[in-house]
């Protein structure tokens, strides 16, 4: 039993434990609170598993980004009005659990039979590939050239949790009051913030990183600042807050009708979202950067937008 | 294509189109409407008129468009098409002008006469399918163009009476269609063809088959009002009288009963029939629908009602005289499809008559109207005695004829039946016309008295004086050339290969 | 394919440029709609013509790159996406006007033409997923836009929206994990000829999300909220087009991924469970006390039919029973959008949610209850509605086989339920001794676009010529 | 012989009277409509226009039967009359009238409808033949025949089936009354003249069974008719006891052959029109005689009628009787013994009829004695020429009628005349002894009540009953139970129920795949 053995048996029990405590939880602040915690231990799982993208996209997003959601969340909410547990879902709680100890079975009984080693068809050929890709890290290869349409649905997808979110109408946002020490210490943390985040874009070319770690950092920066009211109210009716919402998606179609345009033969199928090789990286670069930008601004809109800043 | 294949879909759409027309008039346009209506069905009748003679010279309508997958669109103008065809058309100008006279004043006109044009159009479709599939589809575009007639009067009686109706006939269009859906996955949907087209699965697919006529019968047998299937008719009297007229007495009904004539002679044919031992139980079934239907009617006391049950029992004389598989009787059931139309809407024409001059819907309240009322009333006993078979009105020919047909086919306990039916015929009818002509007037209201005219609007005492006219004429003219009987006798001799 | 692109990537444009102008956003959505349909029919004419194209996005090799397929399966579907779409965005022009967030519809509603549009093209598990989410998140945001008493329904959908999506994605990770290969004609190759415990259980976890999205007995029962609570071009699109998505990716998983003898095994659970929709959901809709709730029930018992098309279609060898299948799927989309904007249209110039209002509405809005009928007439299958021709495509087949007598009693069944629900209203429209009044004069241009989905789909049965050729093979 | 084939009318349509006996037929009907016309013109008060249409309905019927030569047009002619009778009979509108007619007019359906069947099967026994002519040609089923008898019969008014006759014939008014027992009843005769092939072996069994009936219906009618004391009552029974004596006559003609048969037929129709024109006579009295003030001459004509009746030499009814003796005797189908006891009863016969005659006379007077005479109104002209029609035509038939006139010429032989007088002394003198007894009939005989119309007012019952409800499904709690199972439908829970159901099954059927 070597060290690795029991730290990683540790760090497993640790994850369970904590999320067991944030399904039990009294309070909802705890609940959080410790959700936090767990999703910081989630990423050092998964970096010990030597998935360094996950693990820092579960650092930025599931710890940083989903707690500040439910910590605004939690301030949103009005005096804790705790609903009576009914015996109905009481007893469909139960139900839930023998649903997810079933599903649990299963799975574990479906993973007995996953060959340990799966045969990987798409590994050599993507890392075939991707010298013409335009990039060196795979996965961003991935992310941005293999699969791009993907990656342009999913910012899609933020955009519309935007938009849901901002048709929900919901309390006004309980800011702190004013704290020296806060509004100080948030000077000095937005500027780290944006950088790293720039950073952290800048190597996904080669190592791992990439637009949405870079975004929900950026977007950290933002809400810091907002909450300490440092930043302006950002009003959805202002043109460039809309601009940069949409940036991310806008870049990808312009790039990929431009792209389609200058490849453009006419006896040929157009191919969507195939970029010129001559221009890959750059096109890359400027889709990524977009995209970090629209994902800073819709996740801190998302966290801290106001209703009437929200809706029209 | 020339002018005689478009001939079938110019004589639906000559009514179809008029009634979309009138569906987008506004409801004081009065008489634009009735210009709209009379003309279409003046060139209804004019077109039949010509097809009539066509088809009589031995020329050929078909007209043909691509619907399911081997199941075309067909309407096709034959000899028996046209029976049911000119039946229709002729009493829609009747119920036309009935019509027009019987809603003068009354609220949403324009729907009530869109529909009705939209109905005739169906019944005429229907009357000129040419093969299983076309017939389907107008069998349910007559359900549901029906139904909002039948609600015409909103009130809750009537709302209640258009669920059952609604209840009825949609099941049975299901089973219908389920029944063509069997048919054609054995055999395709082929033009309709004198002695079926179905002999080439009669051995392999006989299980098939029958199941497939059950579900038929029992789809068509819902208008045709055959015996557990007829509860929907009497209820449906609640209707306006011209509905009552033409659609329950005439087009409705008869669409059940034509359609059972189709499957019998130009699906199934004579001899599946035969091999497969359809016929006994279709007779049995007629026959008991025949009797049971005359026994509900005599214990009416409401006079439509009263005639409703009467169309049950009435109308199973043509499924009777079809399912009875001889030249002679499918004379007297063919036959009776139009002396039965033309007497059952004379009888819902002065029904309507006393409802709307007098107020007189139950059977106690006729005491007299003879005398107030005499022409209504004359052409209500010429139904009345018509029903019954009373020479010389028309129901003679087609008692007589099923008579004969039912010694011919070797069923003569149908006799029997046709006795007992005229005997209850008599005991229902004969004490309204004792009522009416023979017994002192009543008291009538004083609103009623409508001291101004003759008798009731002339629009709505000219169509019975007239049908009235054609029970007697069609009776004794019923050897000329162009009475309903020589007619079926060219069907009988042309479409299901008899020869006289 | 270049037109199927360009009508995928037009609706997108426009719901960007809708988003950024938003003065204009409603004329820029329906343009882009506009123009998508002609690319869309334009496409169409180009698979019928040289026959089925695919497209490799990025021009990678098959497998690294996301395949995009158009045959004359998803040229039809796309081109009912873009018809449905450019019908309701016509409705909602001349409607939408008194609804207060109009603006966020347009976007919304033409975001929701592309997820589905890029929906039918891909063939690709996990682009799948993320369409489906797509349309998921799109779905819930627009049933948001009736505002705050839509929530409990929207959370509700939104949740469950995310579970099915989980488990379809668990299935995606364990195929993935197992060969390695996203794209569904390479798994095709592979799968069947390897199956597996697990192979098997991803099959059924996929099921499982994909049924929960799709409404499908008995993971149907957050349907009947979500949709009647979302304004009516909304609940048009929702019932028309999103719960059609799932239904088509779970065909294609069993019909290409699974070995005979699973499918055949899942056919008799896809039966039961079609034969259950079709008999729950009808009788679900005769009962409800709300109008638009009917309508959303019924449109459980629609999938019904869809379902034991699957089912039939998985366990026999007949083209018919796939053609029935996408049959309904056209005629139950049109159908139900014309139900749809009937009702809503009814519901707003009469006022109050009950089926009772409907009361007199022959007289007070005859379009908007014609259209209702119309579209009612397609779902019970009265010819000649698109509605009768997929059932009669069903029966055709089904009738030979003597052993599958119970499904035809179902079909019955669930025909007359579906004709009693119709009717019931239809009657009650035709109320005249106690009708309800109308709140403010009914406009009569939304319910003549109301009424045209139902026109369409009645005149369908005249040209199942062409959808036999298409479809059938 | 005039026979024409109409083609425009119903299929088979064809007039003309066949042959002489036709002829004959033909023209004292008609003579006794022109005469009940005349008559009519001035009787008929009330309800003018109803009595004239319907008169003339069943005049044209009672006419066409005679002239068609092809079934539908003869069932055409007799429903016509028989059922426009109907309209005759109930004519006073008392309730007594409508009660005769509601008897009348159930007897009357019933009657179509059995001869419908009765023709139906007779043209399908002959090959769809519609041609009267060619129907006498073939043999017929023992159903057929009865039915044809009970159809006819029914109308015809002979023994068993006469039950409506003593009611409709007082109801009706006096013309209508002598039409309906003139012409009307003997279409039933000539019916089964028409439609009965004399020569089929079941007809000539049965035929000797009509016989017996025949003389058991002229027995019964006239004792009957001692019974009962109002005048028409008695006429009315004096018929039923005529057509007896028809149907034996008709007996005799399927009986006979060759000759005799054509003489059968002759007396047939000479008897039929003798009948005729007497009856009518004496309804056309009877009529007159209870509300108009009779003259003389009157008195005479019924006089005549009743001599007439009874059969004494010189009148046509002596003729006919003697022809009818003779026929019976001639026939030699029957067993002689049959013919002779016959031939023995018919002299009791006459001896009844007598006695009718007698009883009639005397009530007659009766009538017109105990109204005060001079307060009522002269016989009009129309009146007076009608009867005079009628009595003179009685009275010329022997000579008009060639046909008749051998039986004329042998009835005033001496044998003849004695055999034809002395049942009528026999009568005269019984009804002087019981005249010279005093013994009147006990007032708990007269005028016995029929059973029939009690028994039509239960079968009107039958028919015209209430309406009942529609037979209703109801089922207990079946509200209060789908509100449950609906609302169990929509629970919240139902979900993730469904959910753990849905992966059961699904685990299950995977594990056993």
């Amino acid at each position: 039993m070597s060290g690795d053995f029991w730290f990683d048996t540790i760090l497993g029990l640790v994850l369970l434990t904590l999320a067991l405590a944030t399904v039990r939880a009294q309070q909802l602040a705890a609940a959080v609170m410790i959700f936090v915690v767990f999703g910081l231990i989630l990423a050092v799982a998964w970096a010990r598993l030597g998935a360094a993208d996950l693990a820092l996209a579960e650092a930025a997003i599931g710890a940083g980004l989903t707690g500040a959601l439910l910590f605004s969340a939690l301030a949103r909410q009005a005096k804790a009005e705790s609903a009576p547990v009914s015996k109905s879902s009481s007893r469909s709680s139960w139900l839930v659990l023998l649903l997810s100890l079933m599903l649990t079975g299963i799975l574990c009984f479906s993973l007995w039979w996953v060959p340990l080693q799966p045969e990987h068809h798409l590994m050599p050929l993507a890392l075939e590939h991707l010298a013409n890709s335009g990039t060196e890290h795979p996965v961003t290869a991935v992310l941005l050239n293999f699969r791009a349409w993907d990656t342009l649905l999913e910012l899609i997808v933020l955009l519309l949790a935007l938009m849901g979110a901002r048709l929900v109408s919901s309390p006004m946002l309980q800011t702190p009051q004013r704290w020296p020490l806060a509004s100080q210490w948030s000077k000095r943390l937005a500027p780290l913030l944006i950088l790293v985040a720039f950073f952290v874009l800048w190597r996904g070319a080669t190592a791992p990183g990439g637009a949405f770690q870079a975004g929900a950092l950026l977007a950290a920066a933002a809400v810091v600042l907002r909450l300490n009211h440092q930043l302006p109210p950002l009003h959805w009716r202002y043109g460039w807050v809309r601009l940069i919402v949409l940036s991310g998606v806008l870049a990808f179609v312009v790039a990929g009708i431009a792209s389609a345009l200058l490849q453009y033969q006419p006896a040929l199928l157009i191919h969507w979202l195939e970029w010129p090789l001559w221009l890959a990286k750059p096109l890359i670069l400027f889709i990524e950067l977009c995209a970090t930008l629209a994902i800073g601004l819709t996740l801190t809109l998302l966290v801290v937008g106001e209703p009437e800043e929200l809706s029209s | 294509m020339d002018f005689n294949s478009w001939l079938p879909l110019l004589i639906v759409l000559s009514s179809l189109i008029p009634g979309l027309l009138i569906f987008t008039l506004a409801e004081h346009r009065t008489l634009l409407r009735t210009c709209l209506n009379l003309s279409g069905v003046v060139i209804k009748l004019l077109l039949v008129v010509w097809m009539w003679l066509g088809v009589k010279a031995g020329e050929d309508y078909f007209f043909q468009l691509p619907f399911l997958p081997g199941g075309p669109f067909i309407l096709h103008g034959d000899a028996l098409s046209l029976q049911f065809v000119m039946l229709s058309s002729v009493l829609w100008l009747a119920t036309t002008v009935y019509a027009i006279g019987y809603l003068e004043n009354s609220p949403l006109r324009s729907r009530f006469f869109g529909y009705f044009s939209l109905c005739v159009s169906a019944t005429v479709g229907l009357a000129l399918s040419g093969n299983l599939v076309t017939f389907v589809l107008f069998y349910e575009l007559l359900t549901l163009a029906t139904f909002p007639l039948v609600v015409h009067r909103g009130t809750p009686q009537s709302l209640r009476a258009g669920r059952r109706y609604l209840a009825y006939t949609i099941s049975g269009g299901v089973l219908l269609l389920m029944g063509a859906a069997l048919l054609h996955s054995v055999a395709g949907s082929p033009v309709f063809m004198p002695g079926g087209y179905l002999s080439a699965q009669l051995d392999t697919q006989s299980m098939a088959l029958i199941v497939a006529f059950v579900l038929l019968i029992a789809g068509l047998g819902v208008k045709a009002a055959l015996l557990p299937l007829h509860g929907w008719l009497p209820e449906a009297m609640v209707a306006p009288a011209p509905v009552s007229a033409l659609l329950h007495a005439v087009a409705v009904v008869k669409a059940g009963a034509f359609g059972i004539v189709r499957v019998v002679y130009d699906v199934f044919g004579v001899e599946v029939m035969q091999q497969l031992d359809l016929t006994w139980p279709l007779v049995v079934l007629a026959s008991s629908t025949i009797l049971y239907g005359s026994w509900r009617a005599l214990q009416q006391q409401d006079i439509k009602r009263r005639l409703a049950y009467s169309t049950v029992s009435q109308v199973s004389y043509v499924t009777l005289g079809v399912a009875m598989l001889g030249p002679v009787a499918a004379i007297g059931g063919l036959v009776h499809l139009v002396h039965q139309g033309v007497m059952k809407i004379t009888l819902f024409f002065c029904a309507g008559n006393y409802a709307e001059t007098l107020g007189i819907h139950k059977v106690h309240e006729l005491n007299g109207v003879g005398r107030r009322m005499p022409l209504s009333s004359v052409a209500f006993s010429l139904g009345a005695l018509g029903m019954i078979g009373i020479p010389p009105t028309a129901g003679m020919v087609s008692k007589w004829y099923l008579s004969m047909g039912a010694l011919e086919a070797g069923f003569p306990w149908v006799l029997g039946v046709l006795l007992m039916s005229s005997a209850l015929n008599a005991a229902y009818f004969l004490p309204l016309l004792y009522r009416i002509w023979c017994l002192p007037a009543a008291e009538w209201p004083e609103e009623r008295r409508l001291s101004d005219r003759f008798e009731t609007h002339w629009m709505l005492l000219l169509p019975p004086v007239l049908t009235g006219a054609l029970i007697v004429l069609m009776g004794v003219l019923a050897g000329t050339d162009i009475s309903p009987l020589s007619w079926t006798e060219l069907i009988v001799e042309r479409e299901f290969g008899y020869v006289e | 394919m270049n037109y199927a692109l360009a009508a995928v990537l037009l609706p997108l444009l426009a719901a960007l440029l809708a988003l950024g102008w938003r003065r204009y956003a409603a004329w820029v959505s329906w343009g882009g709609t506009i123009l998508s349909l002609l690319c869309a029919i334009v496409a169409l004419q180009q698979v019928l013509s040289d026959g089925p194209q695919q497209m490799l996005l990025g021009n990678w090799p098959t497998g690294l790159a996301i395949r995009w397929q158009l045959s004359e399966l998803t040229a039809l579907l796309l081109l009912l996406t873009t018809v449905i779409h450019s019908l309701v965005a016509s409705y909602s022009l001349t409607s939408l006007r008194r609804l207060q967030v109009a603006a966020d519809f347009w976007p919304l509603s033409s975001l929701l033409q592309m997820s589905l549009s890029a929906l039918w093209l891909s063939t690709d598990l996990f682009n799948w997923y993320v369409t489906l989410e797509l349309l998921g998140l799109v779905a819930v945001a627009m049933v948001t836009l009736s505002g705050n008493k839509s929530v409990a329904a929207a959370l509700r959908y939104l949740l469950l929206s995310l579970a099915g999506s989980l488990c379809y994605l668990l299935g995606v990770a364990l195929l993935y994990g197992q060969f390695g290969v996203l794209d569904v004609a390479e798994l095709a190759t592979r799968m069947p000829a390897s199956e597996s415990h697990m192979t098997t259980f991803a099959l059924v976890l996929m099921t499982a999300g994909l049924m929960l999205k799709g409404a499908l007995w008995p993971l149907h029962l957050w349907l009947p909220a979500a949709h009647a609570v979302a304004p009516a071009p909304v609940s048009a699109l929702l019932s028309a087009l999103v719960v059609k998505g799932p239904l088509f990716i779970l065909w294609m998983l069993w019909s290409q991924l699974a070995t005979v003898e699973l499918s055949h095994a899942a056919a008799g659970f896809f039966l039961f469970a079609g034969s259950m929709a079709l008999l729950t959901g009808g009788w679900s809709a005769l009962r409800t006390p709300y109008a638009k709730v009917m309508v959303a029930y019924s449109t459980v018992a629609q999938l019904g039919y869809a379902l034991l098309a699957i089912g039939l279609a998985l366990r026999s060898a007949d083209p018919a029973f796939q053609l029935a299948l996408w049959l309904f799927i056209i005629a139950h989309a049109l159908a139900k959008t014309s139900a749809f904007l009937a009702v809503g249209e009814m519901q707003h110039s009469l006022g109050g949610k009950r089926v009772q209002m409907l009361k007199g509405a022959s007289q007070t809005m005859p379009v908007a209850m014609f259209a209702l009928a119309v579209a009612g007439g397609s779902l019970i299958g009265l010819p000649p509605s698109g509605g009768f021709l997929a059932k009669w495509q069903l029966l055709l087949p089904l009738w030979p086989e003597w052993q599958l007598w119970l499904w035809l009693l179902v079909i019955f069944l669930g025909t007359l339920l579906s004709a009693a629900y119709v009717f019931r209203l239809v009657v009650l429209a035709f109320d005249r001794a106690d009708p309800v009044k109308p709140d403010f004069a009914p406009q009569l241009l939304p319910q003549w676009l109301a009424l045209v989905p139902a026109l369409l789909v009645w005149g369908l049965a005249f040209g199942s010529h062409s959808f036999v050729h298409w479809l059938g093979g | 012989m005039l026979s024409n084939v109409v083609e425009w009318l119903w299929p088979g349509a064809s007039f003309g009277l066949a042959n002489q006996l036709a002829q004959l037929w033909f023209g004292f009907t008609l003579l006794l409509w022109l005469a009940a016309a005349c008559y009519s013109v001035t009787f008929i008060k009330r309800q003018v226009g109803f009595y004239w249409l319907f008169f003339i309905v069943a005049m044209s019927g009672n006419l066409l039967l005679i002239v068609a030569q092809d079934v539908l047009g003869f069932y055409l002619g007799f429903a016509l009359m028989s059922l426009s009778a109907y309209a005759l009979v109930i004519h006073s509108g008392s309730s007594q009238a409508r009660r005769a007619g509601r008897l009348y007019l159930q007897l009357a359906i019933v009657g179509e409808l059995l001869l419908f069947a009765a023709i139906v099967l007779r043209v399908h026994e002959s090959d769809g033949n519609l041609a009267l002519a060619e129907l006498t040609m073939d043999s017929i089923q023992p159903l057929t025949l009865l039915l044809l008898l009970l159809g006819f019969g029914l109308k015809a008014g002979f023994f068993p089936l006469h039950v409506w006759l003593p009611q409709a014939h007082p109801a009706a008014p006096a013309p209508a009354s002598a039409v309906l027992s003139g012409a009307m009843i003997k279409a039933g005769l000539f019916g089964l003249w028409v439609f009965v092939p004399a020569s089929a072996v079941v007809v000539q069994q049965w035929a000797v069974v009509l016989l017996v009936l025949g003389l058991c219906s002229a027995l019964f009618g006239a004792v009957i008719a001692l019974w009962h004391q109002q005048s028409k009552v008695v006429l009315a029974y004096s018929s039923v006891s005529q057509m007896g004596y028809m149907l034996m006559a008709l007996a005799i003609v399927w009986l006979s052959t060759g000759d005799a048969r054509v003489m059968a037929a002759t007396v047939l129709v000479g008897y039929a029109c003798h009948h005729a024109f007497l009856k009518a006579a004496l309804f056309l009295g009877a009529g007159a005689c209870s509300s108009y003030r009779l003259q003389r001459f009157h008195w005479l004509a019924i006089g005549w009628c009743l001599f007439t009746l009874v059969a004494l030499p010189l009148s046509s009814g002596a003729a006919v009787k003697y022809g009818l003796k003779q026929g019976l005797m001639a026939q030699q189908s029957s067993p002689v013994w049959l013919a002779e006891w016959l031939y023995g009863l018919l002299s009791v016969g006459a001896l009844t009829t007598a006695l009718l005659a007698l009883h009639l006379w005397c009530l007659l007077r009766q009538q017109q004695m105990a109204t005060h005479s001079q307060s009522m109104p002269a016989v009009s002209g129309w009146m007076n020429s009608g009867w005079l029609i009628l009595v003179v035509a009685s009275i010329s038939m022997p000579f008009a009628v060639i046909s008749t006139q051998p039986f004329w010429w042998a009835s005033i032989s001496l044998s003849a005349v004695w055999a034809s007088s002395w049942p009528v002394l026999a009568a005269v003198l019984l009804f002087l002894i019981v005249r010279q007894i005093g013994w009147i009939l006990p007032e708990r005989w007269r005028d016995p009540q029929s059973r029939f119309v009690w028994l039509s007012l239960r079968a009107k019952r039958l028919y015209q009953t209430q309406s009942r409800a529609e037979w209703q499904v109801r089922w207990p709690g079946w509200r209060s139970l789908e509100r449950q199972i609906n609302q169990g439908l929509q629970r919240a829970e139902l979900l993730s129920t469904a959910a753990v159901v849905l992966s059961s099954v699904m685990l299950i059927l995977w594990l056993l795949h």
